[in-house]
């Protein structure tokens, strides 16, 4: 643990230091935006600390960003919506020039409200009806969408005919893998038998996509982290 | 000795990762990228628009946590846009987008000399995911009344024609979660028809070829790999490019590990 | 009581739920003017939602702040960070929160510095540690144990290899077998989980306007 | 009744066309061209009004630079304004199958959609329930043809019948989920056993054997999800198990009220089993509320605790990757089970058994046989036979040219 301790102080100083030579050196400007690339490296390599092991100062950065993240999604969501939307137009209600179609307003307003209610023990079950609505409105319009642009768009370029070509051996490999995909998922019948050898071939079809998916992820991680090393080479440390 | 270095502190495989990420990216390596035909899709859709003088609408579906994945797609798209006079609508559904779109359209704008209002608008962010999509079907000036600083949309010249999603020749929606799939084609692109495709992190990528075959997508730009293809399209080369060697030596430093450790696996089983 | 605490919201549910099947099928102005309106109602009850995740999120670190949970003390970092940022958000550029949002850079303004270097800083590293941990089971636990595990790490090695620029140098094959992977056997699968989980989404949608499925409602009633 | 109006309103206007042949007219300043044969004007039908629509006959002996012209005027004596024109092989029926249907006569007709035409003060868009006048023309280099006046009305339509393979599909599919959950509150419906469930005993018995803990670890998501309700069914199953074996058994959630149910699910399983007295509440707990601090601190008890099988279920975002690499490297026996399919390849290769997808909800659904899971399942099920034998017969139809069931599945 104390050298754990000693570990971490070194490091502190030693940022302290690369930033104090960084500025001296007019690499970073001593303005709000230096501060700022200070502040972004200093956070970026808090959290990378985590890889030596879990630690008080990844959780700190960790906890501190959350709280902003929340402010600034509750800026979002008041400034564009509740203020700009709900409470300018609702206050301009009865005004001369407000068109009749606003009251309108007044019930997601209320619907809006009552799901604050919650949390509480007394008046929870009115935020029943915010969910109903909620919810229930959002199936129905699920429905019809979801078999035309998931099951008909879907279907309908399957539909198509065999050929002796390159398209038509990709088409027959297509059928193939859905129909055998859609066995495997199939729980009415034991898999045994033909059922059994087609969802096997269920399963591979399953495990290639699988596989796509797992190199596009590490993909997806490896960007993020080209992302974050190129900010401390090139705007932190100006090396690149 | 398999046993050994099977049992190496992970720490140091770490060690292996972050030079194989950073030496790359040191060294200033560019290497050639050719792009695949979904991007080259995307190209040519835009290319369409421009010669028909249209407005594209770009939708910002990406937060914080993938800006170094999303943020030079958003950016090599609306050069695309700017340097052929495409006239953009920006809008954001997910709650952290916003400062990340209002940086790129603000760098990008300035870059080719744009007017905000004339060549470009930023509407901000609205909640609702699907709901937002379904809004802006309807009716557009319902959806987003106002830009991001709180003006009418009728005072800024772009808008004045825009009444519902149909008025837009190209929708874009750069997306980190699966606002593609789910919001976009089946509350939008179903009942509206206009042409559609998307740029998405990597994760959400192979999930959508689907419907790139049935022609609900036009094209597809996955994770960084697709926003460099489009640097190469548009002719300038940026941060995904530059990223590429590093991905490049970061993908085999993990197949080779994947190799490696299985090979011992395999080995160790034998005996 | 119980019919309005439980009965009615089901039926709410329901007139919604076939309020929204039936909409789609009826191009006229009525129908679609419900729609718009319906949305909008959506947008703005969707709005206040998100006020009931940051209560609970404020209420979780809240108790353990009250409660002394050990590790209290970074819920009380939650609180800083939350404070320091709500504090630009209600200044908002000297107008108060009651006027549209101000305009400005990183530069120029708090609210957008605190995003930029703060909140998209801490945010993509939180998901880049990853790779290292990625690399770290490549390494010593992505096995084929089985011969699907097999297949499984083989098309991802295509992949991974296929769609940088390094798969070229190896072989004008292996982007070409990527692409194939991906649009063939790749698309097949996923289009097959996808039409399986339009089921799923039905079956539950259903459930939910028939009143058979109530535990989104809350109260612990079932 | 709306078709047999417009049927009603088609053959009437065909009606007029017949009766305005005989007097047809050339127009001024060049030779004459034959009327266009069967001239109808309509409202656009399946949609919301303020569009109609114009059809005529093919005419294969025109030459293709002839163009056909369309005029309105809202009153019979005009003005009339150009409408659209279209070339002379263009816009035939047989392009918009939803509207004109898939037959061979659609090859032999052109439809025209009209909804707006610049008038002398810009474009003017065509409004409801008035009646507006329109003439075809049809010019070909000097000369011309121009047909009688007919009239129209655009309307709002109730139904949209292009949506009709929708609607039919969505009732049957309801039809059997509902008509299946209502069976199954009636009697017990099979379902086929699911190979996860069996990793699942024998992993509890290895553990058993080396008598070390088992830990149960649920995924990110809270309790109102399908996927944390699956998890919480499937550890009631692990509890009664490991009270039966006198195994111990930890739990961590992610969230304080998955952990109470949890807590209720365990304590009602070691009373089933008979052992109340092997009950430990503190042994099921949250973990941690953060994402990566939940990662971390189930890492440590891996760690610290070394049990001798991991069972993870629920939704698991990217901490998957860190739980099920620490698990593995533990040497423990792993066992998965989640709907989060971006996260279903590192269970895959990290995990001795893994449940994918819908088998989560299988494994549900077979262990509570809760009527409304199973009803449900079978339902889905029946869909999934309707999909297959769509693909599977559609594909064939299509092969030998009969599009009928590519047709039927078109979305519109």
């Amino acid at each position: 643990m104390t050298r754990d301790r000693y570990v971490f102080l070194g490091l502190v100083l030693l940022f302290a230091a690369v930033n104090g030579v960084l500025l001296a050196n007019g690499v970073l400007a001593a303005d709000w935006e230096g501060l700022g690339v200070i502040v972004a490296a200093g956070l970026t390599l808090a959290l990378y600390s985590f890889l030596y092991k879990d630690n008080p100062l990844f959780k700190v950065a960790e906890n501190i960003f959350v709280g902003v993240a929340t402010a600034y999604i509750f800026s979002q969501n008041w400034y564009q919506t509740i203020y700009g939307e709900v409470f300018v137009r609702l206050s301009a209600l009865g005004g001369e020039d407000s068109a009749s179609g606003d009251w309108w307003l007044l019930a997601p307003t209320v619907l809006g409200l009552l799901m604050l209610t919650r949390f509480s023990r007394r008046f929870g079950w009115l935020s029943r009806f915010s969910f109903a609505f909620f919810v229930g409105l959002g199936a129905g319009l699920t429905i019809p969408r979801t078999i035309s642009s998931f099951i008909l768009a879907q279907i309908e370029p399957m539909l198509q005919p065999l050929s002796w070509s390159v398209e038509g051996f990709n088409l027959l490999v297509i059928l193939v893998g859905v129909v055998a995909v859609l066995v495997y998922f199939f729980f009415s019948v034991e898999h045994t038998g033909v059922v059994g050898k087609v969802s096997r071939v269920g399963i591979w079809f399953l495990m290639i996509s699988f596989g796509a998916s797992f190199g596009y992820t590490i993909m997806a991680r490896l960007s993020l982290l080209i992302g974050r090393v190129t900010f401390l080479l090139d705007d932190w440390l100006g090396i690149m | 000795m398999i046993q050994w270095l099977m049992n190496i502190d992970r720490r140091i495989i770490f060690v292996f990762v972050f030079l194989g990420v950073a030496l790359p990216l040191l060294a200033n390596v560019f290497l050639p990228i050719r792009p695949t035909r979904d991007v080259i899709a995307v190209y040519d859709q835009l290319e369409k628009v421009a010669q028909d003088e249209g407005v594209v609408l770009l939708s910002f579906s990406y937060g914080a946590s993938t800006e170094p994945e999303m943020q030079p797609m958003a950016r090599a798209i609306l050069r695309h846009c700017f340097s052929r006079n495409i006239k953009v609508v920006a809008v954001c559904l997910w709650p952290e987008a916003p400062g990340l779109a209002q940086q790129v359209l603000e760098e990008i704008g300035d870059e080719f000399g744009k007017t905000y209002g004339v060549d470009y608008a930023f509407l901000g962010f609205k909640p609702g995911n699907f709901a937002v999509v379904l809004n802006m079907g309807q009716d557009f000036r319902d959806a987003f009344p106002q830009d991001n600083w709180g003006t009418p949309l009728e005072d800024l010249a772009l808008m004045r024609d825009v009444r519902t999603l149909r008025d837009f020749d190209f929708v874009f929606d750069l997306a980190a979660g699966d606002s593609i799939e789910f919001w976009w084609i089946p509350y939008g692109q179903e009942k509206y028809g206009f042409p559609f495709a998307g740029g998405c992190t990597a994760v959400m990528a192979p999930d959508l070829f689907p419907f790139l075959q049935s022609g609900q997508m036009v094209g597809l730009l996955g994770g960084l790999a697709g926003a460099a293809e489009y640097e190469t399209l548009v002719g300038r080369q940026d941060k995904a490019t530059a990223g590429m060697s590093a991905q490049s030596m970061a993908h085999l430093i993990i197949v080779i590990f994947i190799i490696f450790g299985n090979m011992a696996f395999f080995l160790s089983r034998r005996r | 009581m119980i019919f309005l605490s439980r009965t009615l919201p089901v039926i709410v549910a329901l007139c919604f739920g076939v309020l929204g099947i039936g909409i789609y099928y009826v191009p006229h102005a009525a129908a679609q003017n419900i729609e718009r309106e319906l949305a909008l109602w959506l947008r703005i009850v969707f709005a206040f939602s998100y006020l009931l995740g940051l209560y609970s999120l404020l209420n979780l670190h809240w108790q353990r702040i009250r409660q002394r949970v050990e590790g209290w003390g970074y819920s009380a970092m939650v609180y800083a960070g939350f404070g320091l940022m709500m504090l630009f958000v209600i200044y908002n550029d000297g107008q108060g929160p009651f006027a549209p949002q101000a305009e400005g850079t990183a530069a120029e303004n708090g609210y957008q510095w605190l995003f930029e270097y703060v909140q998209v800083a801490c945010s993509s590293t939180m998901f880049s540690i990853l790779a290292f941990f990625i690399a770290s089971a490549a390494y010593r636990t992505f096995r084929a144990r089985t011969p699907e595990a097999a297949l499984l790490l083989v098309a991802a090695i295509v992949v991974m290899l296929g769609r940088v620029p390094i798969g070229a140098y190896i072989s004008d094959y292996v982007p070409a077998a990527a692409d194939w992977l991906l649009n063939v056997p790749n698309l097949a699968a996923k289009r097959g989980i996808l039409l399986g989980v339009s089921l799923g989404a039905i079956a539950t949608s259903l459930r939910i306007i028939f009143g058979i499925e109530r535990s989104y409602l809350g109260g612990g009633d079932e | 009744m709306l078709n047999k109006a417009l049927s009603w309103l088609a053959g009437l206007v065909c009606l007029v066309v017949v009766a305005s042949d005989c007097r047809g007219q050339a127009a001024a300043g060049g030779s004459v061209l034959p009327l266009i044969a069967d001239v109808a004007a309509f409202d656009t039908p399946n949609d919301a009004g303020g569009s109609i629509t114009l059809t005529w006959a093919r005419s294969r002996s025109i030459p293709e630079s002839a163009i056909y012209k369309a005029y309105i005027a809202e009153a019979n004596e005009g003005p009339y304004y150009l409408a659209s024109e279209i070339a002379g092989g263009a816009n035939l029926q047989s392009e918009e199958p939803e509207t004109f249907g898939y037959g061979d006569e659609a090859q032999d007709a052109h439809f025209l959609h009209i909804a707006e035409y610049a008038g002398r003060e810009g474009v003017i868009s065509l409004q409801n329930d008035k009646t507006y006048y329109v003439r075809l023309e049809l010019h070909s280099g000097n000369i011309s043809t121009r047909n009688p006046v007919l009239t129209a009305s655009a309307e709002g339509n109730y139904f949209n019948w292009t949506k009709l393979n929708n609607i039919v599909l969505g009732a049957l599919l309801s039809f059997l989920i509902l008509g299946f959950i209502s069976l199954a509150r009636r009697r017990d419906l099979y379902i086929r056993r699911i190979g996860g469930l069996e990793a699942l005993d024998e992993a509890l018995g290895r553990a058993t054997e080396m008598g070390k803990p088992v830990l149960f670890i649920h995924g990110l998501r809270d309790m109102s999800q399908i996927s944390t309700i699956a998890a919480v069914n499937i550890l009631g199953r692990v509890a009664r198990r490991t009270a039966e074996y006198d195994a111990a058994l930890r739990v961590v959630a992610p969230d304080p009220v998955v952990m109470s149910v949890s807590q209720e699910t365990v304590q009602a399983s070691y009373f089933e089993a008979g052992r109340p007295d092997a009950f430990n509440p503190d042994h099921v707990f949250v973990a941690g509320t953060e994402q990566f601090s939940y990662a971390a601190a189930t890492e440590g008890i891996m760690v610290r605790e070394r049990p001798a099988a991991h069972i993870m279920m629920g939704y698991f975002y990217a901490e998957s990757l860190l739980l099920a690499e620490t698990g593995s490297t533990t040497g423990a026996i792993q066992i998965a089970g989640t709907d989060a399919f971006t996260q279903l390849p590192f269970f895959v290769t990290t995990c001795d058994y893994t449940l994918m997808g819908e088998e989560l909800y299988a494994a549900s659904a077979y262990l509570s046989r809760e009527p409304k899971l199973l009803g449900s399942l079978k339902g889905q099920d029946a869909g999934k036979a309707i999909i297959i034998a769509a693909i599977v017969l559609g594909a064939l139809l299509a092969t030998v040219d009969i599009p009928f069931l590519t047709q039927i599945f078109t979305p519109h």
